[in-house]
C-alpha cells in the first residue's frame, strides 16, 4: 500500500497559519489596487513583513507538532472540502520564498518607486501588486492540498507572472510575454486534463485521499503523463524551455529575479508533489530516469549557450535553464534509493536544497546584472571593466550567487549537489555523476569569465553612468550569502524535510 | 432511447466538424465565427449533460463574452494574416503534430472507456450535506460552501488578469480609459439596440443571479450578462468606460473579494473554521458574498473585454 | 384534451421545422450575402415562433409560457436589428443605387 | 453507448484536434482559438465524468459542474489577457508573429526603471 | 391517430431536435464559406434562431427546465457577439482612423 | 417635462417589475430583489432611451401587432415559397423608401418592424436620408406596403412628424 503522509486529517494547532499565508498576500493586492501608487508600496512592505512571520510561524507549528500542519477550510472534510496541509518540504519552501521576496521587495524599492510628481504611475504599482500576487500563488502551491485548488493556484502565478515579463513595454518583451503565456495555459491545460482523469477514476481531487486510492492503470498512467509534461512546459525544462531565456532577460531586473528565481519553482514543487505523494505506487524507474535525462540535457544545453551569450542577463537566463536541470536529478536517485530499501529522503533534501539555492542565488545574480546595468549603462560582457571598481559589493554578491550555482563549498549548492551526487553513487547511477561535473565545469567557466572581465580596471577618465543606492547592493549581497551559506544547513539538528512524511516513502517501483 | 443518441451524434458530428473548421480554415476571422458556434453548440452539449448551470455559463461566456472578444481582435488583426500564414510549418512538423495529437486523443479515449462503473461520484455526499448550506443548488452549496476556496480565488483570477490587461498600457495612457472610444451614429439602428435591449439584460441578469442560490443560474452568469449589456452600450457609443484611476472603479473591484475574505475569516470567530457559516446563516450569508461579488465580476469581465487602457481624459 | 393539445404541438412543431428547412434551402439556394439573409431573418424566426408556439402547451402556466415568449420575442427583436446592422454591412460591398 | 461515453471520446477528439492546432497554427490567434478549443474538450471530459456520476436523483455530480464554471471563467480570463497581448504587439510591431528574429535582439535593451 | 398514441411527445420533440440541428448543421456550411465575413457573420444569426428552438425542443422533452433560462441568455447574447462584429468591420475598413485613439 | 419622465419612469418600473415577476413568481423574498432590479433598469432605460413624450395609443398599437404578427407569418411564407420554388423566382434589389419620420428611436422601430416584412429588408440609409431597403422581388408593391406601416406605427406611438 502507499504510504499515507500524515496520521491526521484535522486543523492542527496553528492551521489558521496556512490560511493567513496564502491569503494575506491577496489582501494586499486587494488594498494595494485602492490605494494606488505609493500607497501599494507601503502595504507590499508590510505584507512583506508579515509574510515573513507567519512562514517563521507556520516552521515553528511545524517543528514543534513534528507533524503536517493541516487546515481544513469552512469545516468541510474532503473529499466535498478543502484541506491546506503543509509538511516539511512545503514549509522550507515557504520560508525560502519569504526570504527571498523580501530581498527583492528591499531592492526593487530602487527601481520601483513611484516618480515624485505622479500620484500613480504603471510599472511600480504593477510590480508591487504581481509582486504580492506571485507571492500568494506559491504560498498557495505549496499547502494546497486538493488538485483543482492547484490548478487555480497554477493559473494565478501564471497571470501574475506574464505581466512582470512585459513590465518593460517594449515590444520584444510584449512578444516573449506571450509565448510565455501560451506555453503556461498549454501546461495548465494538461494539468488540469490529468486532474480530470483522476477524478473521473477515484471521485476525489484530495492528494491525501488519491495517494492511498490511486494505483497502477492505463488511466493513472495517463493523468500522470499529461500533468507531468503540462507542469515542465511550465518550469522550462529542456525542450520545452524556448520561452524562458527572452522573457526573463527581457524584463526588469527585480522582476526577472520573481520569474527566474521563484515562479517557475511553483510548478516544479507541485511536479515533485505529484511523483513523491500522489504517483507514488504508479510512476515507473524508467519514467524518473527520462526525467533526469532530459534535465541531463538541460543542464549540458543550457551552460553551453550561456556560455556563448554576449549579454549578462541573457547568459544568466539560459544558467537557469541550466540549473532548472538539476531540480530534476532527484527523481531517479530518490527512486533509486527507494528501491533500495534506503532512506530516500537524502535525495529529496538534495533537491529541495538545490530549489532554495536556485532561488536565493539567481535572485541575486539578476539583481546585481541589473546593478550593473544601471551603473554601466549596458550589459555586455565583454565590457564590463570597472563594474568590480563602481560596485564591489554587487560584484562579490554575484561571485558568490556563482559559487553556489557552480557547488563551490559551503554554498547551498555545494551541499544540495553533494547529497544528489552521494545519491547517485549509492545507487549506482554514475552517468547522473558525470553530468553534474561537466555541468558544473561549465558553470565555472561562464561565472569565472564574468567575474574576470568586470575586475579588469576601468579605463581612464571612466564614471559610473548612475549611482545605485547602497541598500540595493547590501540586498543583493545578502541573498547571495544566504545562498552561499545555506549549505550550512547540513549541521540543522531537525530535518525538516521529513516532517509530516514516512521514513521511508514508498517509490514503489515494479 | 435510440432517438437521444440521434441528438447526441448529431450533435457530436457537428461540434466535431465545428472544431475542425476552427483549426483548418485559412481565414481568421471564419475561425473565429466558427468558435462562436461551437460555444452555442457546447451549451446545447451541457443540456444534454443534465448540467444547465455549465449550459449557462457557456451560453453566456463561450459564446458571448469570448466571441465578441476574438471577433473585435480578428478584425484588427486583419492585416496579419498574410505574414503569419507564411510561417505555416512544412509537412515534417505537421505529420509529427498530428501523431502527437491523435496519440493524445487515443490515450484520453482510452481513459475514457477505463473509467470505473459504477462511477466514483460526490453527488451523495453533496447532497447530504446540502441542508446545512440552506441553499437549494448543488452547484452554488459547492462553489460557496464546499470548495468557497477555489470561488474565492477565481474572483482573485479574473481580477489578476484585468490587471495584466491594464499593465500593458503605454505608460502615457495610464489611468486612462481602457479599450477605444466607440462611435456609432446615435440614431443608427445599433444605437437602437443599446437603448432597448440593456434594461430587458439588466432584468434577465439579475433574475439568472438571483435564482442561482436554488435553481441553475448563478453569480457568473448573471454578471456576463450584466457586462455585456454596458459593453453593448459602450460599442454603440452611448457611454465610454470609466478611467481605470477612478477611486469608484478600483472599490467596486476590489470589493467582492474583500467581502468574500471578510465573511470568511469572520467564520473563523463565529462558525470555527476559516469559510465556515455560522448555523442559520448559511445563506444569508451566501447571498451576501453573491451580492458583493456581482459589482466586481460585471466590472472586471467587462472591462477585460474592453482591453486595455489607451487613451486619457482630454486635457 | 391532451390529445388535442399534443396534436396541435404536433401540427405547430412540424411547420416550425418546415421554415427551419425553407430558411436553410434559401441559404444554400440564394445567389448574395442579402438574399440569404432574407432566408435567415424571416423563415427562421417563424420557424422558431411556430416552435416555440407548438411548446406552449407542454410548458407549465404561467411562468414557462411567458418565459417562452419572451424568448421568442427577445429572438425576434435581436433577429430584426442584427439583420440591419449585417445588411448594412454587407452593402458596404455591394453597387447600391 | 450512453451520452456520457460518447461525448467522453468526443473530447477526447477535441482535445487532440486543438492540440494540433495549437502547434501547427502560427497565428497567435489561432493559438488562442486552438487553446480553448482543448480547454472546452478537457471540460466536456469532466462534464460527461460529471454525468457518470449522477445519483440519488439528480443529473449529475455537483462538484465537477461547479469547477467547471469556475475553470470556464478562468480560461475566458486567460484569453482576455492573451488577446490584449497580441493586440498590444500589434499596435507597437504592426505585426503579429512569435518567432523571434534573433537571440541577441530579443532582450533588447533590458529595462531598468 | 395510432403514431400518435406509439411516438410519445418527448419522441416527437426529440426527433424534431435532431432535425433542426441537421438543418442548423446544413446552413452552417453555407454561411461559415463566406465569400464575406457578413456571411459569415450569419452564422451567429441562425445560432440565435436554430440553436435557441433545438434547445428548446431538447429541454422540453428532457425536462430540464432551466433550459428555457439557458434559451434567454442565448437570445440576449447572440446580438452581442453580432454588434462586436460590425464595430469591429467599420474599423478595419478605416472608416475612422481616429477612433481607436482619440486623445 | 418632469412630469413626463416621472410618469415614463413609473410606467417603465411596472413594465419591468412585471417582467420579473413573471419570470420568477410571488415569493417575497424574490420581490425585495424585484424592486431593485426593476429600479436597476428603470433607471437604465431611462439614460438610455429619454421619454418622448408622446403618448401610447393602444387600438393602433394592437392593430400595429396584428399586422406584425400576420406579416411575419407572410415574409416567412414568401420567403420559403421562392427558396423552394424551383425557378428560384428572385429579382433582388434596392428600393428607396423617403421615410416621413424623423432619425431617432422611433424610425428605427419603424425599420426594425419592416425587417420582417415579406421581402424587404432595411439595409441603411443613403445619402438624402432615405431609407434603403433590400427586396426579394423590386417587382413588389413594396413602397406602398412599408407607407402603411409607417402611418400605423406613428398613429400607434402618437408620434409628431413633418406631414408635408
Amino acid at each position: 500500500m502507499p504510504h499515507s503522509l500524515s496520521t491526521q486529517d484535522v486543523t492542527s494547532p496553528g492551521g489558521l497559519l496556512l490560511v493567513l499565508a496564502v491569503l494575506i498576500p491577496f489582501i494586499g493586492v486587494l488594498a494595494g489596487m485602492i490605494l494606488g501608487g505609493r500607497g501599494a508600496q507601503r502595504v507590499a512592505f508590510a505584507i512583506l513583513a508579515a509574510g515573513l512571520a507567519i512562514a517563521i510561524a507556520i516552521a515553528d507549528a511545524l517543528v514543534q507538532s513534528g507533524d503536517t500542519v493541516v487546515y481544513i477550510l469552512g469545516d468541510w472534510a474532503p473529499p466535498l472540502g478543502v484541506a491546506l496541509r503543509a509538511d516539511g518540504l512545503a514549509v522550507i519552501m515557504l520560508l525560502a520564498i519569504a526570504v527571498v521576496i523580501g530581498g527583492i521587495g528591499v531592492y526593487a524599492r530602487g527601481d520601483f518607486g513611484t516618480p515624485p510628481g505622479v500620484r500613480e504611475a504603471r510599472a511600480p504599482l504593477m510590480f508591487w501588486l504581481l509582486l504580492l500576487a506571485v507571492w500568494g500563488s506559491l504560498n498557495l502551491v505549496f499547502v494546497s492540498g486538493d488538485l483543482f485548488t492547484l490548478y487555480v493556484a497554477l493559473e494565478l502565478l501564471t497571470f501574475a507572472g506574464v505581466p512582470l515579463v512585459s513590465l518593460g513595454g517594449q515590444p520584444e518583451t510584449l512578444r516573449s510575454a506571450l509565448r510565455y503565456l501560451l506555453y503556461a495555459l498549454f501546461g495548465s491545460v494538461l494539468y488540469l486534463l490529468g486532474a480530470v482523469l483522476l477524478y473521473g477514476a477515484y471521485g476525489t481531487l484530495d492528494i491525501l485521499l488519491l495517494a492511498a486510492r490511486v494505483h497502477p492503470e492505463p488511466v493513472t498512467w495517463a493523468a500522470a503523463a499529461l500533468m507531468t509534461v503540462g507542469l515542465l512546459a511550465k518550469t522550462a525544462l529542456f525542450p520545452l524551455h524556448l520561452w524562458l531565456p527572452p522573457a526573463h532577460a527581457g524584463a526588469p531586473a527585480a522582476a526577472s529575479a520573481v520569474l527566474s528565481g521563484l515562479v517557475i519553482k511553483g510548478s516544479w514543487f507541485l511536479a515533485v508533489r505529484l511523483w513523491l505523494d500522489v504517483f507514488a505506487g504508479v510512476v515507473t524507474l524508467p519514467s524518473a530516469q527520462m526525467l533526469a535525462a532530459l534535465g541531463a540535457a538541460a543542464i549540458l544545453v543550457g551552460n553551453i549557450v550561456a556560455l556563448r551569450q554576449a549579454r549578462l542577463k541573457l547568459l544568466i537566463a539560459y544558467s537557469t535553464v541550466a540549473q532548472i536541470g538539476y531540480l530534476f536529478l532527484m527523481f531517479p536517485l530518490a527512486a533509486g534509493l527507494a528501491a533500495a530499501q534506503i532512506d530516500s529522503t537524502a535525495a529529496v533534501n538534495g533537491g529541495m536544497l538545490q530549489a532554495i539555492s536556485h532561488a536565493t542565488a539567481k535572485a541575486a545574480m539578476f539583481m546585481a546584472a541589473g546593478l550593473i546595468y544601471t551603473t554601466l549603462g549596458h550589459d555586455r560582457i565583454a565590457d564590463l571593466r570597472g563594474a568590480a571598481r563602481a560596485l564591489p559589493m554587487t560584484l562579490l554578491a554575484f561571485a558568490l550567487g556563482g559559487a553556489s550555482l557552480i557547488g563551490l563549498p559551503p554554498s547551498g549548492g555545494f551541499l544540495a549537489k553533494w547529497l544528489l551526487v552521494s545519491a547517485a553513487i549509492t545507487t549506482a547511477q554514475w552517468w547522473w555523476v558525470l553530468v553534474m561535473l561537466v555541468g558544473g565545469l561549465l558553470t565555472s567557466a561562464y561565472v569565472f569569465i564574468v567575474v574576470v572581465r568586470a575586475m579588469a580596471p576601468a579605463p581612464e577618465g571612466w564614471t559610473p553612468r548612475a549611482r545605485v543606492p547602497h541598500y540595493q547592493q547590501v540586498a543583493v549581497l545578502a541573498l547571495a550569502l544566504c545562498s552561499f551559506l545555506l549549505g550550512m544547513a547540513a549541521f540543522c539538528p531537525v530535518d525538516v524535510a521529513r516532517i509530516g512524511r514516512a521514513v521511508v516513502p514508498e517509490i514503489g517501483w515494479p | 432511447m435510440t432517438l437521444a443518441l440521434a441528438v447526441d451524434i448529431s450533435l457530436t458530428l457537428l461540434v466535431l466538424a465545428v472544431a475542425g473548421w476552427i483549426i483548418a480554415v485559412r481565414d481568421t476571422f471564419a475561425a473565429v465565427i466558427g468558435f462562436v458556434a461551437y460555444g452555442l453548440l457546447l451549451a446545447l452539449i451541457w443540456v444534454r449533460l443534465a448540467a444547465p448551470d455549465v449550459a449557462l455559463t457557456e451560453a453566456a461566456i463561450g459564446g458571448g463574452l469570448t466571441g465578441a472578444l476574438l471577433i473585435g481582435a480578428a478584425g484588427r488583426l486583419r492585416k496579419t494574416e498574410a505574414a503569419t500564414r507564411a510561417e505555416y510549418p512544412g509537412v515534417l512538423i505537421r505529420t509529427l503534430a498530428a501523431i502527437l495529437a491523435v496519440t493524445v486523443a487515443a490515450a484520453l479515449a482510452v481513459g475514457v472507456l477505463a473509467l470505473p462503473d459504477p462511477a466514483p461520484t460526490l453527488a451523495p455526499a453533496a447532497v447530504a450535506s446540502l441542508a446545512t448550506t440552506g441553499v437549494g443548488n448543488p452547484v452554488t452549496a459547492v462553489l460557496l460552501a464546499f470548495r468557497s476556496m477555489d470561488t474565492l480565488l477565481e474572483a482573485i483570477v479574473v481580477l489578476l488578469a484585468l490587471l495584466g490587461v491594464w499593465s500593458l498600457a503605454p505608460d502615457r495612457a495610464w489611468g486612462g480609459y481602457p479599450g477605444p472610444r466607440h462611435h456609432a451614429d446615435p440614431d443608427g439602428i445599433l444605437a437602437y439596440l443599446a437603448r432597448f435591449l440593456p434594461p430587458i439584460g439588466i432584468i434577465v441578469g439579475l433574475y439568472i443571479f438571483w435564482i442561482g442560490a436554488d435553481l441553475p443560474g448563478g453569480k457568473f452568469q448573471g454578471a456576463t450578462i450584466l457586462a455585456a449589456m454596458w459593453l453593448l452600450v459602450i460599442e454603440a457609443g452611448l457611454a465610454d468606460t470609466p478611467p481605470i484611476s477612478r477611486t469608484w472603479l478600483r472599490v467596486l473591484l476590489v470589493i467582492g473579494p474583500l467581502v468574500f475574505i471578510a465573511i470568511g475569516f469572520a467564520g473563523s470567530i463565529t462558525a470555527g473554521a476559516v469559510l465556515a457559516y455560522p448555523e442559520g446563516y448559511a445563506k444569508p450569508l451566501i447571498v451576501a458574498i453573491e451580492i458583493a461579488l456581482m459589482p466586481t465580476l460585471v466590472l472586471t469581465l467587462a472591462l477585460l473585454v474592453a482591453g486595455t487602457p489607451q487613451r486619457m481624459p482630454p486635457q | 384534451m391532451s390529445l388535442v393539445l399534443n396534436i396541435f404541438t404536433i401540427i405547430a412543431v412540424l411547420a416550425g421545422t418546415f421554415f427551419f428547412l425553407a430558411g436553410t434551402v434559401g441559404l444554400l439556394r440564394f445567389p448574395d450575402t442579402l438574399t440569404r439573409l432574407h432566408a435567415l431573418t424571416k423563415a427562421d424566426n417563424l420557424g422558431l415562433g411556430l416552435v416555440v408556439m407548438g411548446l406552449l402547451p407542454q410548458a407549465e402556466w404561467p411562468f414557462d409560457v411567458i418565459k417562452l415568449i419572451a424568448i421568442w420575442l427577445f429572438t425576434l427583436l435581436a433577429g430584426a436589428t442584427v439583420g440591419q446592422l449585417m445588411a448594412q454591412a454587407a452593402r458596404r460591398g455591394q453597387p447600391t443605387p | 453507448m450512453n451520452a456520457s461515453t460518447l461525448f467522453g471520446l468526443c473530447a477526447a477528439a477535441l482535445v487532440g484536434v486543438g492540440l494540433y492546432g495549437l502547434i501547427v497554427n502560427p497565428q497567435p490567434l489561432r493559438k488562442i482559438l486552438a487553446f480553448n478549443l482543448i480547454g472546452c474538450g478537457v471540460f466536456l471530459l469532466f462534464g460527461a465524468i460529471a454525468r457518470r456520476g449522477a445519483a440519488v436523483g439528480m443529473g449529475g455530480d455537483p462538484v465537477p459542474q461547479a469547477l467547471l464554471i469556475t475553470g470556464i471563467v478562468v480560461a475566458f480570463s486567460a484569453t482576455a489577457l492573451a488577446v490584449a497581448l497580441v493586440l498590444r504587439l500589434f499596435d507597437e510591431t504592426g505585426s503579429v508573429t512569435l518567432a523571434s528574429d534573433a537571440p541577441a535582439k530579443a532582450q533588447a535593451d533590458p529595462p531598468d526603471a | 391517430m395510432r403514431w400518435v398514441k406509439r411516438m410519445t411527445i418527448p419522441d416527437f420533440l426529440l426527433a424534431a431536435a435532431v432535425f433542426v440541428l441537421v438543418m442548423v448543421a446544413l446552413g452552417l456550411v453555407r454561411i461559415l464559406r463566406g465569400p464575406t465575413d457578413a456571411d459569415r457573420m450569419m452564422a451567429t444569426q441562425l445560432f440565435g434562431t436554430g440553436g435557441i428552438a433545438a434547445l428548446l425542443l431538447l429541454g422540453v422533452a428532457m425536462e430540464v427546465k432551466a433550459v428555457l433560462d439557458v434559451a434567454l441568455t442565448l437570445a440576449l447574447l447572440a446580438a452581442f457577439a453580432s454588434v462586436a462584429f460590425v464595430q469591429g468591420a467599420s474599423r478595419s475598413d478605416g472608416d475612422d482612423p481616429k477612433e481607436t485613439n482619440s486623445q | 417635462m418632469r412630469n413626463i419622465s416621472a410618469r415614463a419612469a413609473m410606467t417603465r418600473w411596472t413594465g419591468f417589475f412585471g417582467f420579473w415577476l413573471l419570470l420568477i413568481g410571488l415569493d417575497p423574498v424574490d420581490l425585495a430583489a424585484g424592486l431593485f432590479a426593476a429600479a436597476a433598469a428603470t433607471w437604465t432605460s431611462l439614460h438610455l432611451l429619454p421619454p418622448s413624450g408622446g403618448r401610447l395609443r393602444y387600438a393602433a398599437l394592437a392593430q400595429l401587432a396584428l399586422r406584425f404578427g400576420q406579416e411575419s407569418i407572410m415574409g416567412g411564407m414568401d420567403v420559403a415559397r421562392r427558396a423552394l420554388s424551383v425557378r428560384l423566382p428572385l429579382r433582388p434589389g434596392f428600393v428607396v423608401y423617403p421615410v416621413r419620420l424623423h432619425p431617432g428611436p422611433t424610425c428605427n422601430a419603424f425599420t426594425t418592424l419592416t425587417s420582417m416584412m415579406p421581402g424587404t429588408l432595411p439595409a441603411g440609409v443613403d445619402d438624402h436620408g432615405a431609407l434603403l431597403y433590400h427586396c426579394l422581388d423590386v417587382e413588389q408593391p413594396v413602397a406602398a406596403q412599408l407607407a402603411i406601416d409607417e402611418g400605423l406605427l406613428i398613429r400607434a406611438l402618437g408620434e409628431t412628424h413633418d406631414d408635408t
